[in-house]
């Protein structure tokens, strides 16, 4: 166990620095200058060079790149001008809040994937089978920030049944006390039901657009291993023993064909990260990926830099997350382990 | 089997395809005209889709279709107009990364050792990016034009192409053919383009179809947020933005026409590419 | 001295610390909603302390509600019968009177006011914050000398409630420029206390932690998401504030933002698109005011220095090319008051005002070609980003309407944090931006717009010996019609040679609930949560 | 015979709808199979053997049509009953051992738990029973430490337990005919024959009838009172195995005989069988599917229909018998 562990971070090291090293410099790169904006709205140029020289700006670029390491390795990833706040303590913040909403949006887009796999696999070629890929790629097809903003329009502006879109909680709530930074988990460990339903409420737009988004991945990874579990051996052996439909269907071929569904979780959950983005803005989340949005069009890149670290490392936990779950559901990879 | 009763087969076979998967032959009609709208499009719209009027924010109408935008822009003309953009830098995209993309993977699918640890570290390091901030960030970075949009699309498209042409070409690495070739002398270059290379293509076609549809998306989202796309140039992604503020206030025409025709983009490639998957590699439904 | 690790390393306690005090509230949800104010707005601010480094547009306003000051301006009705601040009169905050003679002003502080914590506020604690705002460098440094407060010798305690204000020069900016937001006065003992040796002025901790004895103290802050300020019992500067709480969110996008006052779950923004306003206006849904803000425009810049506009008659062109009225419509939505087709010579001494041009293609045209620009030529015309509502609209009508003259333009989005850099280059030919000044002088606007010191906001790069001789007579005059000349010369002067074009005024515009009350327009254009009400 | 047979299949056509064209597997063939008779189906792969055993189970795919015939299973019309019926016939009934026995096996569920799954389904005991009595029939198909195995996964076990675990789950309800398809096939040779004694024991033990199918004639020979061979879809010959032995009548028959290596023949006098089976797909199949590779192929053969002549017990499909 701890020594797949160790593998795994040593595998990811080389893929964690080239993030580092890209990153830098595509940071330096931006447009922006922060020597310009902590010069004031009315210094003149001199000023300016004259805070670029304090902030270290005119270094050669591997100085500046060692200072950037060695901060790295104090765990200083810097101060966000937009927020004024240091970036660790932003994204330890913030980090729950789009962890949450990708979650969530990631258990309906399975909720319903699967099911549509599982119903497209039984009758492949069937109207059923057409109309479950139909949807799924119309999900997919989608830009976020429009279905969004067409949920918002329909769902609050228009009916009325979804709260304001302003972010995790409505404005004259609390946020639970801080277990998980989950707000859903923290309030029911509260026993605040209250606050349970209005994070819950909060929730259901924006997690219903990445789950939109993220349905087609899922229904099609479903169908597909479905249909590759349920024309094999085992399977045909089992309805030769007899047994019930939802015996084979769910305890003998779902199970087999969520082995790789699992694995392509991993894939959407990082694609979802990246996607929620835009979600993020449109519905006022006070996530990582509005924060890195608001910060790379703003040039400042102290945020930037760490949001993608943050997003790095996070990849490489959710592979080993998902190498854990696979042991977990299938033997075999347990046994040889 | 002969040559014609092989083209018969293939024929026959995308017959089979189509018949059996009617969604695919509605894919390739959209597909079709939607690769009209792009040629013909701005020869046929009945309005300059950059001339503002003072008919703004007009609704939909049988004098514009789509209504008209705060400038008084018809939004029919700038909708069908965008199309070419669209396409074009979705397709010069993933152009650019079917070539270098399916030659890296080609190339580590079939050399092995170190050309395969490098295009593995590089794909790799581009996977743990959020893909979509990796382009938003590269294209802030490089600066903010339509070439660096389209070099950013490639780029987080790259993997994907990467590592297909990469499994591909390891699978047909020990295939009787290509071990025929070498042993009739061919370098080991000349076996990679002119034997392993071809096979490996129809399948990289289907992922062309897939990730074009990715591809729009991702132009779209860049230039919703702002990068990429100047002003007063029509494309849809953009259009969205702009239409985004007028929803609220009834004016549902802007942001909902362009964000349809983005969709009808989208879901017609993927469906598309679902299509053709069928006809060149039947087994790998999913 | 500021260094690189200095701001960007974080007092992570403090930030931490600001999290970790939400829970300590929770339960307050409880409290009556005819008390609280819900506030929206598209930008967080980054800071409670005006002073700090980078401190945002945003953070102002932070600052004007948890902070006092000495003084602060009257009020009057203005046009429309909504409250507007009075520049004409200085009345008590902390400072319960003011003697002021030819070379200094001494101020009695009130004997009852207290800082948030309890501690009575000294003279001391003025000085301590004056000294401060001198120190830091920056834009509070700046904004101090513009009313010649340069040294701390200027600032002496007289007793434990008297400080004294030497004057180093008869400057009639000095008295204004103490009721602005930036000589905020701190609490001294507090702010030492959480000094460092590498920090003696307290930069890190003062920006989350306010040390301060304004109406409201901050209740909870969740930096990008929200600001909760409550009323601070204790505060006897001014009546006692109708508001219990105010609870300020950040929402980004507009739509949703208008979607939120419509439906009443939220109670007042500024931030709405100019359409929005003149829209919700029109229904009677909500409650819409407009200010015509002091001294500001948004205009058309162009490079002087360079070909093709370091000619006037292509200058001249321009201007005759705009679609003023279609911009009016079409972008501003009657959220603006048109600075176009004014008469041919400056009718008085009021800034800004209209200049004399209108649409007028032919003369555009006949202009050009005698400048020798028969076939256009092309250019690029570049705007902020971060304010592209209004820039990219006008950019895309302007450059249509160029268009029919032949000059072909390629439209720039420049990003918000790269736009003042790219001011300060000089070098975007064509621009359109907006400028406005605190201090509401038209010579203070030339001053920095038009002069040939160039500062950054002289975007066009304009130098004109007449035009800077006029500007420093209006400035140092004290003779009344020597100065409404020296104003109409300039102005005058700036309408011939063109080196911007006003396009209009904008107006301050904000929505406001039906039941909400008291609203009252500053310069500083943010929201004063002391005089609003909610009935 | 008085009695009716256990399982009648008549004049059953099956077709396969593919990309490439319609695939007829199987055109009118019949035969029958008695209350505790063994019978073997013998032929090469592709011949349509398994697709025979798959529609007697009905586990065909979405791709097959039954184009004709009947299947009566102890006095049930197999291709009219429901889907309820067949499900709860087979493995009580009608049960299936396959070739590659660990894939026939789910591969991530213990395979006492499969065992157990059956008898919950087919036996009416609770899952502490049916989980004894899997232990039991573990014990039965001859597993050492049955308990211990229970709790195995298939990637454990060998292959030859593998298939005595297929063994103990169609066994497990007694059924009244037991299906065999290529039980051995991937087997190593010891493992072959114990395989095969323990089917042969255990249904000789509760007079149960097998159908073994298998592209062995020898195997079949030794383990079957009849020999059903099947080529390319087609009946071709259908005999008592003493009788077949004796005189193979259809030429494909003797071919295969010939083919098939036994104790006393030499490797050299091995033949094979010249060309290989005709492509299904052709519209323009030759009424005896065989006369292409067959010497005795005469001018009569092109000309339908195929003879099918039963004499004395035995049938030969064609125009120029041995």
């Amino acid at each position: 166990m701890f020594g797949l562990l160790a593998r795994r971070l040593a595998a990811a090291l080389p893929t964690l620095a080239g993030v580092i090293v890209v990153t830098f410099l595509m940071t330096r790169a931006l447009p922006g200058d922060p020597a310009a904006y902590f010069a004031g709205p009315a210094a003149t140029r001199e000023a300016v060079e004259e805070i670029r020289r304090q902030l270290g700006l005119d270094q050669p670029l591997w100085v500046q790149f060692g200072d950037y390491l060695a901060d790295l390795a104090r765990g200083d990833l810097g101060l966000s001008i937009t927020t004024g706040q240091p970036v660790l303590a932003d994204i330890a913040q913030r980090l729950p809040a789009s962890a949450e909403l990708t979650l969530i949006g990631l258990l309906i887009a399975a909720g319903f994937g699967v099911p549509m796999g599982v119903a497209a696999a039984l009758r492949p070629n069937s109207w059923v089978d057409h109309l479950c890929r139909v949807i799924a790629t119309a999900g997919v097809s989608l830009p976020t920030f429009f279905t969004g903003l067409l949920l918002v329009y329909v769902f609050y502006y228009q009916l009325g049944w979804a709260p304001a879109p302003l972010g995790r909680l409505d404005a004259f709530s609390s946020p639970p006390p801080q277990v998980t930074g989950f707000y859903l988990i923290d309030s029911l460990l509260a026993g605040d039901i209250e606050t349970f339903t209005g994070a819950a409420a909060q929730l259901a737009l924006p997690a219903l657009t990445l789950g939109i988004f993220a349905l087609a991945p899922i229904a099609r990874m479903t169908r597909g291993s479905m249909l590759s579990v349920l024309s094999s051996d085992f399977i045909r052996a089992a309805r030769a023993a007899g047994l019930s439909g939802n015996t084979i269907v769910i305890r003998y071929a779902l199970r087999n064909a969520l082995l790789p569904v699992v694995t392509t979780l991993g894939m959407v959950l990082s694609f979802l990260l990246g996607a929620n983005v835009l979600v993020e803005k449109v519905f006022a989340w006070p996530g990582i990926g509005s924060y890195a949005i608001e910060a790379l069009i703003a040039s400042d890149y102290a945020p930037v830099q760490g949001f993608v670290m943050a997003m790095a490392i996070l990849y490489v936990a959710l592979n080993l997350v998902i190498d854990l779950a696979y042991q977990a559901i299938d033997p075999r990879v347990r046994i040889e382990a | 089997m002969s040559a014609s009763a092989a083209a018969g087969g293939t024929v026959g076979h995308i017959r089979h395809v189509l018949s059996e998967n009617p969604v695919t032959g509605l894919s390739f009609g959209l597909f079709g005209l939607l690769v009209l709208t792009a040629i013909l499009g701005p020869s046929l719209v009945p309005y300059d889709p950059l001339a503002s009027s003072d008919a703004a924010l007009a609704a939909p109408s049988a004098k514009h279709w789509f209504g008209t935008d705060n400038l008084g822009r018809d939004v029919f003309a700038r909708v069908v107009v965008a199309t070419r953009l669209d396409l074009g830098m979705a397709f010069a995209a993933v152009a650019l990364v079917f070539v270098t993309g399916t030659l890296a993977g080609v190339a580590a699918g079939f050399l092995g050792g170190w050309t395969d640890r490098i295009v593995g570290r590089v794909t790799d390091t581009i996977m743990a990016f959020p893909l979509f901030v990796l382009a938003m960030g590269l294209v802030a970075a490089l600066g903010n034009t339509i070439a660096n949009v389209i070099y950013a699309t490639a780029i987080i498209n790259f993997p994907i192409y990467a590592r297909v042409a990469r499994t591909e070409a390891n699978i047909r690495r020990e295939a009787g053919y290509i071990e025929a070739a070498r042993l009739a002398g061919a370098s080991t270059l000349a076996v990679m383009l002119f034997e392993v290379l071809p096979n490996v293509l129809p399948i990289m076609m289907v992922q062309v179809s897939l990730t074009m549809g990715y591809a729009i998306l991702n132009t779209a989202g860049l230039s919703f947020i702002g990068l990429g796309i100047r002003p007063p140039t029509a494309e849809w992604g953009i259009m969205v933005a702009e239409g985004a503020g007028y929803i609220v206030s009834g004016e549902w025409w802007i942001a909902l026409f362009p964000g349809l025709a983005l969709m009808l983009a989208v879901f017609t490639f993927n469906l598309m590419g679902d299509g053709l998957r069928d006809i060149v590699d039947p087994r790998r439904r999913t | 001295m500021i260094s690189r690790r200095h701001i960007l390393k974080a007092g992570t306690a403090a930030a931490l610390g600001t999290v970790a005090s939400a829970p300590a509230i929770h339960g307050a949800a409880a409290q009556s909603r005819r008390e609280t104010l819900l506030l929206i707005s598209e930008n967080p601010p980054n800071s409670t302390d005006i002073h700090g480094v980078g401190t945002n547009r945003p953070a102002y306003e932070a600052s004007w509600n948890l902070y006092d000051r000495l003084m602060t301006f009257g009020v009057k009705k203005d046009a429309n019968g909504v409250d507007h601040y009075d520049y004409t009169k200085l009345e008590p905050e902390l400072a319960e009177s003011w003697n002021q003679t030819p070379t200094s002003v001494t101020f009695k502080l009130r004997r009852d006011a207290t800082f948030h914590d309890g501690s009575p506020v000294t003279a001391e604690d003025v000085k301590w914050s004056f000294d401060r705002a001198l120190a830091v460098g920056g834009f509070p440094t700046f904004q101090m000398r513009a009313g010649s407060l340069e040294k701390p010798e200027q600032f002496v305690v007289v007793d434990r409630n008297t400080i004294r204000i030497d004057f180093i020069r008869t400057d009639k900016l000095t008295m204004p420029d103490l009721a602005v937001p930036v000589p905020a006065i701190y609490n001294s003992g507090l702010a030492k206390r959480n000094s460092t040796a590498a920090d003696p002025w307290a930069m890190e901790w003062l920006r989350a932690n306010p040390a301060a004895g304004g109406a409201y103290r901050l209740e909870r802050w969740v930096p990008g998401q929200e600001m909760v300020f409550a009323r601070f019992d204790g505060w006897r500067s001014g009546k006692r504030p109708d508001l219990a709480r105010v609870i300020w969110r950040i929402v980004p996008q507009a739509g949703n933002r208008r979607a939120l006052l419509e439906r009443g779950d939220a109670d007042i923004s500024f931030d709405l698109p100019a359409k929005d306003f003149q829209e919700l206006a029109a229904a009677r849904r909500l409650k819409i005011v407009g200010t015509p803000v002091e001294n500001a425009m948004q205009y058309i810049g162009m490079n002087v220095n360079r070909p093709p506009f370091n000619d006037v008659r292509v200058r001249q062109a321009i201007a005759f090319a705009i679609p003023y009225q279609r911009i009016m419509d079409q972008v501003a939505y009657g959220t603006a008051v048109p600075l176009f087709g004014g008469p041919a010579q400056p009718a008085d001494a009021t800034w800004p005002q209209a200049h004399p041009y209108v649409t007028d293609l032919d003369r555009a045209k006949a202009l050009l070609v005698e400048a020798g620009y028969a076939n256009g030529f092309e250019t690029t015309f570049s705007f902020d980003l971060g304010l592209a509502s209004m820039n990219e609209p006008i950019s895309v009508l302007v450059s249509e309407s160029l268009a029919r003259l032949g000059i072909r333009t390629t439209i720039n989005k420049i990003p918000g944090a790269n736009w003042r850099n790219e001011l300060l280059k000089k070098e975007m030919p064509l621009i359109t931006n907006t400028f406005g000044g605190w201090l509401n002088f038209p010579d203070y606007f030339f001053f920095w717009a038009y002069h040939g010191q160039n500062a950054v906001f002289n975007t066009m790069g304009y130098q004109n010996a007449e035009m800077d001789a006029l500007i420093e007579k209006s400035r140092f005059t004290q003779n009344e019609a020597e100065y409404t000349d020296a104003i109409k010369g300039f102005v005058a002067k700036a309408f011939t040679d063109v080196p911007r074009i006003p396009l209009f005024q904008p107006k301050l515009m904000v929505a406001m609930r039906d039941n909400i009350d008291g609203y009252r327009y500053w310069f500083h254009r943010q929201l004063d949560y002391r005089v609003l009400t909610k009935g | 015979m008085s009695q009716p047979p256990l399982l009648s299949v008549e004049d059953l056509s099956v077709e396969f709808r593919t990309r490439s064209g319609t695939v007829r597997a199987l055109e009118a063939i019949s035969f029958a199979i008695a209350r505790g008779e063994t019978v073997g189906v013998v032929g090469e792969s592709g011949s349509g053997k398994s697709v025979t055993a798959y529609t007697v189970m009905r586990l065909l795919d979405d791709a097959a049509r039954i184009t004709s015939g009947r299947i009566m299973f102890g006095g049930l019309d197999m291709l009219g009953a429901d889907a309820g019926t067949l499900a709860e016939l087979r493995g009580r009934e009608l049960s299936m051992i396959f070739q590659n026995p660990r894939a026939s096996l789910n591969p991530i569920r213990r395979v006492g738990q499969q065992i157990a799954d059956v008898l919950l389904r087919h036996a009416n005991v609770g899952a502490k029973e049916a989980g004894e009595r899997a232990v039991a029939l573990l014990a039965e198909v001859g597993i050492p430490e049955p308990s211990r195995r229970a709790k195995a996964y298939p990637f454990e076990l060998s292959g030859g337990m593998c298939q005595r675990i297929g063994i103990a789950i169609a066994l497990a309800c007694r059924p009244a005919l037991l299906i065999a398809d290529e039980p051995t096939t991937g087997l190593d040779v010891t493992t072959q024959a114990t395989i095969m004694d323990l089917v042969s024991e255990l249904g000789r033990a509760r007079g149960m009838a097998t159908m073994l199918i298998t592209h062995d004639l020898g195997l079949a020979t030794e383990r079957c009172d009849r020999v059903v061979v099947m080529h390319a879809g087609h009946v071709v010959e259908d005999a008592p195995t003493a009788a077949l032995f004796a005189a193979p009548r259809h030429p494909y028959t003797a071919r295969l005989f010939a083919a098939t290596p036994r104790p006393g023949l030499a490797l050299s006098e091995i033949s094979t069988i010249p060309g290989g089976l005709p492509d299904l797909r052709r519209d323009d199949l030759p009424p005896c599917r065989f006369s292409t590779r067959c010497d005795r192929r005469r001018d009569a053969c092109d000309a339908p229909p195929l003879p099918r002549v039963t004499h004395q017990g035995r049938l030969v499909a064609c125009h120029n018998p041995l």
